[in-house]
Order: structure tokens, then C-alpha cells, then sequence
């Protein structure tokens, strides 16, 4: 046994979070822990790795216990970690980033040898084929590239257990494969992984056995091998079945236009598409491709350099965020912590950000209606939260991302520009998240929907344009697609882009 | 019971008020009185309010140190309806105060003036330190302004305001960026300094520079002015504010004031004496 | 178990404000005669009162994670303005009114920059404090005002209502109102907002730069309004004489910052801030202690303040 | 392409030092005679050598996004305790070594409170700077001290070298040595680490208690220094005599956070900022503009400087 814990329980306030867990990790194996939102996988975590305290129970690793557990002395054991909440030094760049924590490079004692530090990243980033930008600050990269930053970090060090608090939120398929190369070599030199994941495909493609945690209990460890998605899902919801929204949807008249859109920083460099009323559109495209930019720059958070937008029939020039609500455009943002949440205030204050003056009357809040919606909200999207007023850094990162879309919903938009909506959502939440898109597209609402999770996007959407390197390239209807046709759209555009220079 | 004697003033870190607020407190107790002394580190609002609380608590007589009475119009008043006699100390007078003892610092500013115009035979060209938000240097400031115009061979080359705190080190620096300004020997001929910590400072600079040929003169006889125009420095003169005296007289004011004698309200001056070093 | 989180709860809560009533009882065990009296009572919110209308202004620019350094020149500015209106025979109302409006312009400028060019409110509005001294210091030649200046100005200062100082009931009125403004109004919400998450709030929809340029600018307005009634107060104004408060009023912030467990700026924990700094005041001159006895015990008990709320906690 | 961005990273990165520059050409051209000559230039080094060496240890703390307001006070201590000791007689370099042992102490409890309880900074360290301004007034009357001080003691205030005074010897020195530590040194990144996301820091098992205990101690130790440093060139040491100095250091950290894109404190930032406000200082003075006029230009200037470098950025 590497690693045991024996009736780990947690509180926070009166709730708990997890509950008497006894979990056992074999040495060597991928071992799966799932859970729906708020079930306390990350808690578990952070506990392992000394960043929270038990409140009660043991931790056994390889067979004795290990009373005092901090960060520091979880490194030391062997345990790696890469959090659910990437945790960088903004002014950083990437190689200071791996760094942290780590001893620094040196010559002759003290002063750091950038160089060694450089080249010592630079060899795992090329063992792994990851790319990465090293010499920009943390706060420029993209939320994918963060998450790689944090792999590299992981694999800088040898360890016994590499826990990996859901990797892939929002990393492309090409990443995802990387990582799970990563995650089988380490297997295969005798390393435990722990993965939690809210993609069940990945985790019985990865994983040897699982454990299954409900609203702070562990309910069962099980062998992959000896159950299915449907047994799985049992284990973690109470009575819930993959309900998929069929809806009859009828296209309507056209309500955006996008013309040969740029952005002022070139990542977007020429996009072109129209959506129409009941329409849910993919933009689909590789990592870097200029989605989140393309959706930005619509919406008025970036600059635009050239092209127009048409929203409605209007030409909308002088895009800004606050105009596109007013118009009836709203944006879930990819980055969570950063752009979309204000994590210190309370989610009732999160909830009306958006329509804080529909709910004053004279400047003067009415804080009972305020109260009664996010209440529904809460409710209609089933948001783990101990009330309105509790502050949306306490709540699981997949009930935050609740919060975003409930925030979005009060808008009541004509179209929405999903970014990743369902990063870190469980799969009840993200079914109830497509049904709920599908659902409005039924009133007639649109949605521009882009995910890196390219099995989603066949799911949802009606019609995908790619995106390669800023550039819309092609149309395509999604009927009878596969992923492998796709992609190939998607090479074709970079293949386009080479034979034309 | 004993008297209950209350002295405040915003300036107790300058050498001259604590000089002078520790030799009223000794003259205080020895008639038996009880004495405290309350700073405000250079606040007048905050003065304002720690003389409401003196009021409120019924102190037996307020002593206003280096301070400009008009800063604290309605708390003196609120005194005064109270029956607390408010007595100044090198700060003014005005309706409502029992008396203030001072030097005449219009006078000094004279008696300044006149020596540095004197030791330059009346020609050549002179810098003026000055912080006119002070009362006193204002007043001395005033005298400077008024008798310029008499000697028209006498030019000011500019006024400076020196900060506070920290006077010595604001006068020394400007001090040194003004001799490079004007660096030829006889292109500055003296430096007027309303009171001795400037002084100081600006000696200094002279020091470091060559330059002793320049006089520089103060206000207060300030201990450490004095010692510098003893040893030769291009200090050459202060006018020493007799703050025993200042001190002397608003306790034996007191004194008769408690007696219940008749007390004329108004100024009482200690007269300044000019010191000046060999040159 | 409820009782014990709601015990806890309590002393976290409010372990400031406990450390406050504390002083306040030890100052009332000792001089029950001179401290503990109504008549003191009513002197203590008159000499806050400034205090707290200026962190007022600090606590909205604080509560948009920005700094105003030029309050204490701004209140400087505005008591010397309005002294000289007041000295040249304009009208009551527009002696209170006119340099408030001027500071706001000023606040204006300082949020502008800030906003427009994403620059560090830290050095423009120190800065724009040195500019504002410079002029303050010509326009008064560095004197102080207080020749002619008609008793009818001294009135806002000095006045009693029904036994309560004018000044203390005008600290209350605005107390309330931002108070009100900041929790229940959403302009409030709005600062809060951009405090916690600029960008996040942009993406929702606000409007950013507006909020912070309004935020700047009653800061300022505050801030010399403040002046206006310091100067109505002592009958004079002095060049540098609101300088005092601007460390003052943003110990005030900070240390009402820590009364709440939001650990946000607010209204009502500033005022708690400065009323323990005056209480303090207050009550060390009443004890007659000495100037550095008065020093280390502020110092130490401000300390203790801001931990009693921390201890127990964790 | 990458030229483009190149390019761009030099204006934005320089665009303060431009504006420094710009300055310093308009002095030298107004008045080449007495601004711009080697004399001068050595001048202003020696002037702007005591705000660099407390601005470093400014920096030091705002590193870790914290703050000390203690060290003004702690100035006015360390120089006056310097002073006392060499007129009791003591080795020299005992004088210059003991009181920042003592203040290097007292900013270990500024940070161990800061820690311990997790209370903002602002608050322990301003009630620190009452509580050491209210011990130096005890320990030395209020009174400055200038008698008897050995010319030993004033020999490091006004010493040349090689025609270069110590001072600004000592403040290279320091500046060398602390910009070495700030970037070179895992001591330095853990600050920044720190500073830039204290979580992460954390979670990522530095040890940050004691990295930001070690920050506002070191911090009071170079104040405690600067303080003695100005004793040794006034000759003599008052007790609020280093107070002015906290305002200003924080304007030279804050200056030179926007010398540099990454917008964090740094050493070299802090010594352009210094540099910037003392030749202001000096080239106004040289100029013999009015001091109201002084405040407004550079007031002008700094706004100037810090959006200089933004213009054209995006
Ligand atoms: N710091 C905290 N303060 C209060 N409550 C917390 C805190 N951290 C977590 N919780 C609560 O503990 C519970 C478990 O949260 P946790 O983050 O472990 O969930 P999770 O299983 O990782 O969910 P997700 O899949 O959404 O990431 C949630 O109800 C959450 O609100
Ligand atoms: N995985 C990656 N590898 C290399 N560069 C990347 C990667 N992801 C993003 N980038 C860089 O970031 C820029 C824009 O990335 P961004 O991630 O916002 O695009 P995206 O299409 O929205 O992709 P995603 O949504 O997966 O982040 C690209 O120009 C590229 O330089
Ligand atoms: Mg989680
Ligand atoms: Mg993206």
C-alpha cells in the first residue's frame, strides 16, 4: 500500500466536506477518484498534500503515519500535485513557475543559473512535445497553457505519487493525449497516479481502478475492468439517468454576423460566419487557434482591428462588454478565476453582477428579489452552496462554474458566447448544461459554443467552423461527422496556409 | 488640591520649545503645581481637540506653546466661558487669553536683517530661507520683506521654503544645490535664515563646499548655533529668543493670576539678545 | 454545537470593537468623572467627526483596491478656499458648496489619469497632492487665513442642536448615507465589485472606468469638505493644516477593515477605526499621561485591537 | 515580428527613464553652468543616497505586497540611538552596527504579528511607527542631539574618496548588492514568489512566514542604517528627524514600479525613482523657481514620467 487514509474527515463551518474516507492507493496504479461537483475530491487532495488539515482520521504512507503534513512535507514524501486551481506567480515566467518550490539552480551557491534552469524545462518540455511560450509572464498565458506548466513542473522531480486534480478541464485533444503518454510512462516506471476527472471516457481509458466519493463519503473503490459508465454514474448520482434533450429546433432569420473580424493583436486575423436564431454553432480549432480571442473580440473585451460585427441586422461598432449586454450577448468566459468570478464576494452578489440596475430601483438594491432569483438559480442549476451569502472561493470549483452560467441566465441573452461552459462541471451538470443550451435555442435564442472537448461539440452543436491559426477556413454541417473528419478540416487549413506562403 | 496645569504645543520635538516647555514646567513645580505637557507632533486640528479635553476635564490653566492662538480661536473661547485661562508662550495674543509672553518677532526680524545687512555693507546678494506657515517667521519673514526695498544694492537672489520635519537636512540640501548655482566666490554674499536649524544646515554645506566666506545668520539661539558661531563657522550671528525669560513670565503671571490679582491681558516681551561670533 | 460556531462567530466578528469598549471601560474606571460623562461623549464624535468624513472618502476609494494620497492637501485646499470666499463676503452657501465641487474636478482628474492610462493611483495621487500643495502654498503665500473672517462662517463649526455639536450630527448624516450608499445601492455594489475583480467586472458589464473616476471624485469632494468644516471650526485655515489627517484617516480605513471579517473597507468599520483612534486621544489626555506614555499605549493598543480579533480564530 | 516586439518592449520598459532623462536635459540646458557638471552630478548622488538606501528596504517589503510606515520612525531611532552611543563613547562601529541589530528586531515582531495573526501590515506598522516615535521622544527628551558628538562619528557622512562621497559609495554598494539579491538570489524570488500570488507560494511549500518575517526586518534594518547615515552627515540626530523620509521613499518604490512592464517593486526601479525626485529637487532649486513652483512642476513632472511610459502602450 503506498498510501492510506483511515476515517479522514474534513469540516468547514458545520458541513462536512468529506466524511470517515478510507482510501487506498496501490503502488504503481492509475487510481480514478470521481465525484459529482462539491463531492470533495479536491478537499481529499488538498489534504494529502498538506495545504488543508484533517480534522480527524490518519494518514498512512507506505504504511506509517505521517502526523504533520504541509506542502513542504508532502514534496519531501514523493507526493506531486498538480491543483484543480492552477496556482502560478503571475509576474513569472514559465521556467520561474516549474521552479517554485523547488531548489533553485545555482553557481557557485548563490547566484541561480538561469540558464541551467532554462535548459532543464526546455529538456522535459521536448521529451513531453509540449510548446510553451518560456519567456512570458504567467498572467499572459492561457488557461491550457498554465495547466502546462504545471505538468512540467510535476514531471521536474521524480515521485511515488502524482496526483493530478482534473488536468484536462480545458485542454485540447492533442494536449490531452500528451498528458496521457505522460501518465502511462510514469505508470509504467512503477509511479501511482491519482486522476480525478469529471470525463468519464478518460478515466476508463486511464485508469486501473476507481474510487467513488458522494457528498463527502467514499462509496466504493471499484476495478475499472468490473464496471460500466451507467454502473459508474449510479455510484455517483442518486437516481439520475443521461436524459438527451432531443429538441425540435427550427432555424431562424439571422441575428450575428461576423466579417472578416481581426483583432487588434492578431490573434484573430480573419473570421467570418453567421449564426441565426435557434442555431447552436461550434467553433472548433487546436489549442491557440484563437477561439477565446475570436469570442473576445466580439464581445468587446479586445480590441478589433478591422471587420464588422452585425448583431440583429445592426452593424455593432464600438464593441464594449457592457454594450453587448445591453444588446443581448453575454460571454462565459474560459477563464474562471480570472474573468469571470469575483471570488471574494458572495454568490448572490456574483449571480446579479450583470443586471445589479434591473434589481435597483432608484440606485437602491431590492435585495428580496435578489434573493428569490439567485435562490432559483441555485435551485435550477442545482449549485452546491450553503446559501446565497456564502463566498463563491468556498464553493467546488464545477459549482463555480454553476454560478458563471447562472450569472449569464438572469442576462436573459438573445445570444450566448460559451466558452468552455462546462470545464470542471460533473457529467449530470454538464448534460443538464446542453439541455439547457438546446432549450434555449428552441426560444430561438443562439449559442456560439466552443469547446476543446471535441466529443461535446458533436454532441451540441449544429454546425462547426474552423478556426485555424485566427482564420475561419471552413463550414460544416454537423451530420454524420466524426471527429477524425473534423480534425482533418482543421489540418487543412493549416496545410492550406503552407502551401499558399 | 493643586493647581492643575496643562502646557500644549504641536512643536515639543523643536530644541527651543522644549527647552522652553521643560523650564515652565520647573518654575510650575515649584510653586506646587501639577504639571503635563501635550504634543501634537505638529497637528493643529489635533490640537484643537486635546484643548477640548483639557476644557472638559476642567484643567486649572491652559499654556499654549509656540503655537498661533488664531489656529485655536473657538477653543480658546470655550476656555474662556469655562473659566480656564489660557496663557501663551512664544505664540500670540489674542481676545480671551490671559497674556502671552514672546519676543518680538517682527523685532527680531529687524534685529536679524540689520546685522546681515550691516556685516555686507549694505551692497550684494543674499538668500532667504524661510517656512512662512510658522507665525513667528512669518512675522520675521515680514520685517526682511520690509526692509528690503531700503537698499537697493542688495539683491535677493530667491527665497526658499525649507521643509520641516527635518529642517537640517532640507537646508543643507538646498543650501548645496544653490552654491552650485553659483559658484563663483562672492556671487552669494550672506544667508538670511529665520530661525537656527536652517542655519545649520546651510552652514554645513558651506563647510563641505569652501564657500565660509558667505555669512549665514538665525533666530533662537538655538544651543548648537551657538556652539557653531563659538568654533568659527560661517554662522555668524543669532538672535537669541530669551525662552527662561518668555518662560519666567508666564509663570509668574500665573502665580498672580491664582493669587486672584488683576492680570492686564495682553503681550509681555522677553527682550532678544543679539549673539554674534568674531569676524 | 450552533451556540459554539455563533460564540466564535461573535469574537471574529467584532474582536475589534470588543478591544474598543474595552479601552473605553478602562478610561471610564479611571476618570469616571472627566471621561465617563455625556459632555465627553458629545466632545469625542465632535472631534471624530472630521476624521470620519474624510475616510469616508477613503474608504470608497479603498473599497476600489486604489489609494488617495491627496486627501490631506485636498482638505488643506478646501478649508483655505473656502476661508478666503468667506473673507471676501460670498455667500455662506457657496463657501460650503463651491471648493467641494472644485475638489470633485480635481478627484475627476486623478481617477482620469488612473483609469485612462492604467497607471499606479498610488504615485499620481501623490503627486497630484504635491501639485495641490504647491498651489494651496501660493495661493496663501503660506500664511494662515483668519483676519475678517465673519462669525457667520464659524457657525457650521461651532453650532450645537439641541445640545449636539452641529459637526457631529453632519459626521452621522453621512455616516448613514454612504453607509446606506455602499451596502444597499448599486453604485455600492458596483465598487465592491471592481474591488474584488476589475476585470471580471468589465466582462460583466460595468462600467469600469466611470466607477472609479466617480469613486476618486467624491473622495476629493469629501475630502474638502472636510476641510471646509475644519477651517469653520478653529475660526482659521491653515495652508498645511488638513495634512494631518491623511495618515489619520487611512488608519481609520485599515483598522475598520479589520471589524468585519469580509476584511473589506466599509463604512461602519472605518468609523469604529477612528473612533477608538479618538477615544484613545481622548481619553490618554483626559489620564494627563505623558506625550510618549500616549504614544506607546495608542501604538500598543491599536496592536492589540487588530489581534484580539484574530486570536481564537483559525 | 519579433523585431516589432522587441522594440516595443524597449519603449515601454524605458519609457519612465525616458522621461527622467528628458528632464535632466532640460535642466542642462537651461543651465549648463551649474546643473550639468560632474560636480553637480556627484551632488545629487550624495543627496539622494539616504531616500535610496530606506527606499531599498521599502522595496524589500512591497515585494511581498505588504507594507512598513514604521520607517520614518525607525530613521529617527536608529539615528539618534547611533548618536547617544558615540557620545557615550562607544566603537564607531559599534554605533553603526548595534541599532540596526535593534531595528532589524523590531521589524522581526512588525512581520511575526503580521503573520502570526495574518492583520494587514498597514495597521501593526503604523501603530509600530507611533509606538517607536513615542520611545525615541522618551530616550531622548525630545531633544536634538549635537553635543559632544566625536568627529569620528561625522567621518562616514562627509568622506570622499577618490573625490566620490561615501555615501554614495555605500548607496551603490547597496543597490548593487540588494538588485543582485532581488533577481539573483532564491532569497529574492522567493519574495517576489510571494509577493506576486502568497497562495501559490505557499501551496507550492515555500516557507512564507519566515521569507516575509526576513523582509520587514531587513527593511528596519536599512532604516535604522539610513537614520545613522544622516546623523553621521548632519552631525547631530533629531528625534522626528528621519520622518520625512517615509513618504517620500514609498513615492521612489512606487516611481519605480512603473520603470520596468513587470510593474513589480525592484531595486534599480526604486534608485530611477529616487533619482528622478532628487534631481527635481535639485534642478528646481538650481533653477531658484519659487517653492510653490517647485511643488507644481514636480508634481507635473511625476505624473508626467509614470504616463509617458503608458502613451502608445495597450
Ligand atoms: N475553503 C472552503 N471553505 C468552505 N467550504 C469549502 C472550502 N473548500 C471547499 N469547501 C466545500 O467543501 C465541499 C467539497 O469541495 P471540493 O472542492 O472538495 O469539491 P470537488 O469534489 O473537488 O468538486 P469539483 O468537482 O466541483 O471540483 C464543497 O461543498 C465546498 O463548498
Ligand atoms: N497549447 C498551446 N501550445 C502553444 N501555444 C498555445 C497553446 N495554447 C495557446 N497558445 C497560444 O495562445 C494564443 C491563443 O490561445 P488560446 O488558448 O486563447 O486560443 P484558443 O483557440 O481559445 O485555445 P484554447 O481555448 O484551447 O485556449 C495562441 O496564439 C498561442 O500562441
Ligand atoms: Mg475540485
Ligand atoms: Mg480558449
Amino acid at each position: 500500500m503506498l498510501l492510506e487514509t483511515r476515517g479522514l474527515s474534513k469540516r468547514f463551518g458545520q458541513q462536512y466536506a468529506l466524511k470517515q474516507v478510507n482510501l487506498q492507493i496501490l503502488p504503481g496504479e492509475i487510481h480514478g477518484l470521481v465525484g459529482e461537483n462539491g463531492a470533495g475530491k479536491s478537499t481529499l487532495i488538498k489534504i494529502l498534500t498538506g495545504v488543508y488539515t484533517r480534522d480527524e482520521g490518519q494518514v498512512l504512507w507506505e504504511g506509517k503515519e505521517v502526523s504533520d503534513l504541509n506542502p513542504v512535507a508532502s514534496r519531501r514524501l514523493g507526493i506531486n500535485v498538480i491543483h484543480q486551481d492552477r496556482h502560478l506567480i503571475p509576474q513569472f515566467n514559465a521556467v520561474e513557475n516549474v521552479y517554485l518550490g523547488l531548489e533553485y539552480e545555482t553557481r557557485g551557491a548563490v547566484a541561480i543559473d538561469w540558464k541551467q534552469m532554462r535548459s532543464a524545462v526546455e529538456r522535459i518540455m521536448q521529451e513531453l512535445s509540449i510548446e510553451l511560450p518560456l519567456n512570458v509572464p504567467a498572467m499572459y498565458l492561457t488557461p491550457p497553457q498554465k495547466t502546462l506548466v504545471e505538468i512540467i513542473r510535476g514531471m521536474m522531480t521524480d515521485c511515488k505519487l502524482f496526483i493530478l486534480d482534473e488536468p484536462t478541464a480545458s485542454l485540447t485533444d492533442k494536449e490531452t493525449d500528451i498528458l496521457f503518454d505522460l501518465i502511462l510512462k510514469l505508470k509504467q516506471k512503477g509511479t501511482s497516479v491519482l486522476y480525478v476527472s469529471h470525463r468519464m471516457e478518460e478515466i476508463f481509458r486511464l485508469t486501473d481502478r476507481i474510487t467513488v466519493l458522494k457528498n463527502g463519503e467514499l462509496v466504493s473503490t471499484v476495478q475499472t475492468s468490473e464496471v460500466d459508465l451507467d454502473g459508474l454514474v449510479a455510484l455517483m448520482t442518486d437516481n439520475w439517468q443521461s436524459r438527451k434533450r432531443l429538441t425540435e429546433r427550427r432555424v431562424g432569420a439571422e441575428v450575428l454576423r461576423v466579417n472578416r473580424l481581426a483583432s487588434v493583436d492578431q490573434k484573430v486575423k480573419d473570421a467570418s460566419f453567421v449564426v441565426r436564431e435557434g442555431e447552436i454553432l461550434g467553433i472548433f480549432g487546436l489549442g491557440g487557434s484563437g477561439r477565446t480571442e475570436l469570442l473576445e473580440t466580439i464581445y468587446g473585451l479586445r480590441k478589433s482591428a478591422r471587420g464588422e460585427v452585425v448583431l440583429s441586422g445592426e452593424a455593432y461598432e464600438k464593441r464594449t462588454p457592457r454594450e453587448s449586454l445591453k444588446r443581448g450577448m453575454v460571454l462565459i468566459s474560459e477563464d474562471r478565476r480570472g474573468q469571470a468570478l469575483i471570488e471574494s464576494l458572495t454568490v448572490r452578489k456574483n449571480v446579479v453582477l450583470s443586471t445589479l440596475d434591473r434589481y435597483a430601483r432608484v440606485g437602491v438594491m431590492d435585495g428580496k428579489r435578489e434573493i428569490r432569483d439567485t435562490e432559483g438559480q441555485i435551485r435550477a442549476l442545482d449549485i452546491k452552496t450553503k446559501g446565497v451569502n456564502q463566498v463563491v472561493k468556498e464553493l467546488s470549483g464545477g459549482n463555480q462554474q454553476k454560478v458563471v452560467f447562472a450569472k449569464a441566465l438572469l442576462a436573459e441573452p438573445k445570444v450566448f458566447l460559451c466558452d468552455e461552459p462546462t470545464q470542471g462541471v460533473d457529467i449530470r451538470t454538464r448534460e443538464e448544461i446542453h439541455n439547457l443550451l438546446r432549450a434555449k435555442a428552441e426560444e430561438g435564442k443562439t449559442v456560439v459554443f466552443v469547446s476543446s472537448d471535441l466529443q461535446e461539440m458533436l454532441d451540441v452543436v449544429d454546425t462547426f467552423v474552423i478556426l485555424t491559426e485566427g482564420r475561419t477556413t471552413h463550414v460544416v454541417k454537423n451530420e454524420d461527422l466524426t471527429s477524425e473528419q473534423v480534425l482533418s478540416y482543421c489540418y487543412a487549413g493549416t496545410r492550406e496556409k503552407e502551401s499558399s506562403r | 488640591a493643586p493647581k492643575q496645569v496643562s502646557i500644549i504645543t504641536p512643536y515639543l520635538a523643536s530644541v527651543t520649545t522644549n527647552q522652553m516647555a521643560l523650564a515652565m514646567k520647573e518654575g510650575m513645580e515649584a510653586h506646587g503645581w501639577r504639571v503635563t505637557i501635550v504634543d501634537t507632533k505638529g497637528d493643529f486640528a489635533d490640537l484643537a481637540s486635546r484643548m477640548e479635553d483639557l476644557v472638559s476635564v476642567r484643567t486649572d490653566a491652559i499654556v499654549l506653546v509656540s503655537t498661533d492662538p488664531e489656529l485655536v480661536k473657538t477653543q480658546i473661547e470655550e476656555a474662556a466661558a469655562a473659566g480656564i485661562p489660557v496663557f501663551g508662550c512664544d505664540s500670540g495674543f489674542i481676545e480671551g487669553m490671559v497674556v502671552n509672553a514672546t519676543s518680538d518677532n517682527y523685532a527680531m526680524g529687524v534685529q536679524l536683517t540689520n546685522f546681515i545687512f550691516e556685516a555686507i555693507g549694505y551692497k550684494g546678494k543674499i538668500i532667504a530661507l524661510t517656512h512662512r506657515p510658522h507665525p513667528g517667521v512669518v512675522k520675521r519673514s515680514q520685517a526682511l520683506d520690509d526692509l528690503l526695498p531700503q537698499y537697493p544694492e542688495i539683491k535677493l537672489i530667491t527665497e526658499q521654503h525649507v521643509e520641516v520635519p527635518g529642517p537640517i537636512e532640507s537646508a543643507r540640501q538646498i543650501m548645496e544645490n544653490l552654491l552650485l548655482a553659483n559658484p563663483q566666490v562672492g556671487s552669494i554674499d550672506a544667508v538670511w535664515c529665520a530661525w537656527d536649524e536652517p542655519a545649520i544646515g546651510v552652514a554645513q554645506a558651506l563647510q563641505v563646499a569652501g564657500r565660509e566666506e558667505v555669512i549665514v545668520a538665525g533666530v533662537d539661539g538655538n544651543s548648537q548655533a551657538v556652539e557653531m558661531i563659538k568654533a568659527g563657522s560661517p554662522i555668524k550671528a543669532t538672535v537669541a529668543q530669551n525662552f527662561e525669560g518668555m518662560a519666567e513670565i508666564v509663570v509668574e503671571e500665573m502665580a498672580r493670576y491664582f493669587a486672584g490679582e488683576q492680570v492686564e491681558p495682553g503681550e509681555r516681551y522677553a527682550p532678544a539678545t543679539l549673539i554674534v561670533g568674531d569676524f | 454545537m450552533i451556540k459554539r460556531v455563533d460564540y466564535r462567530h461573535i469574537t471574529r466578528s467584532y474582536g475589534t470593537i470588543l478591544a474598543g469598549i474595552a479601552v473605553t471601560i478602562v478610561f471610564a474606571i479611571l476618570r469616571p468623572d472627566a471621561f465617563a460623562t455625556w459632555a465627553n461623549l458629545i466632545n469625542i464624535t465632535r472631534q471624530i467627526s472630521l476624521l470620519v468624513i474624510i475616510a469616508i472618502g477613503a474608504t470608497l476609494v479603498m473599497s476600489i483596491e486604489e489609494f488617495d494620497l491627496s486627501v490631506g492637501a485636498m482638505a488643506s485646499l478646501g478649508g483655505v478656499l473656502a476661508a478666503k470666499m468667506a473673507v471676501a463676503g460670498f455667500p455662506m452657501i457657496l463657501c460650503f458648496l463651491l471648493p467641494p465641487v472644485v475638489a470633485f474636478t480635481i478627484g475627476f482628474v486623478n481617477g482620469w489619469i488612473v483609469t485612462r492610462f492604467r497607471v499606479l493611483s498610488f504615485v499620481v495621487t501623490l503627486a497630484m497632492s504635491t501639485i495641490i500643495g504647491g498651489f494651496t502654498f501660493w495661493f496663501t503665500g503660506g500664511a494662515t487665513i483668519f483676519r475678517d473672517i465673519p462669525r457667520s462662517f464659524r457657525y457650521v463649526g461651532s453650532a450645537n442642536v439641541l445640545g449636539i455639536p452641529l459637526l457631529t450630527i453632519i459626521m452621522f448624516v453621512l455616516v448613514i448615507l454612504f453607509w446606506f450608499i455602499m451596502k444597499h445601492t448599486s453604485f455600492g455594489r458596483k465598487l465592491y465589485a471592481i474591488g474584488g475583480n476589475e476585470v471580471a467586472a468589465e466582462v460583466s458589464g460595468l462600467n469600469v472606468k466611470k466607477y472609479k473616476i466617480l469613486a476618486f471624485s467624491l473622495c476629493s469632494a469629501l475630502a474638502a469638505f472636510t476641510g471646509i468644516l475644519m477651517s469653520s471650526r478653529l475660526g482659521s485655515a491653515h495652508p498645511t493644516g488638513g495634512d494631518g489627517l491623511f495618515l489619520q484617516s487611512y488608519a481609520a480605513v485599515f483598522l475598520g477593515r479589520t471589524v468585519f471579517k469580509e476584511g473589506v473597507p466599509n463604512i461602519w468599520g472605518t468609523f469604529v477605526g477612528a473612533a477608538i483612534l479618538g477615544v484613545l486621544a481622548n481619553g490618554l489626555t483626559i489620564m494627563q499621561v505623558p506625550t510618549y506614555m500616549r504614544d506607546l499605549l495608542t501604538g500598543a493598543i491599536i496592536i492589540a485591537a487588530v489581534v484580539a480579533q484574530k486570536v481564537g480564530r483559525d
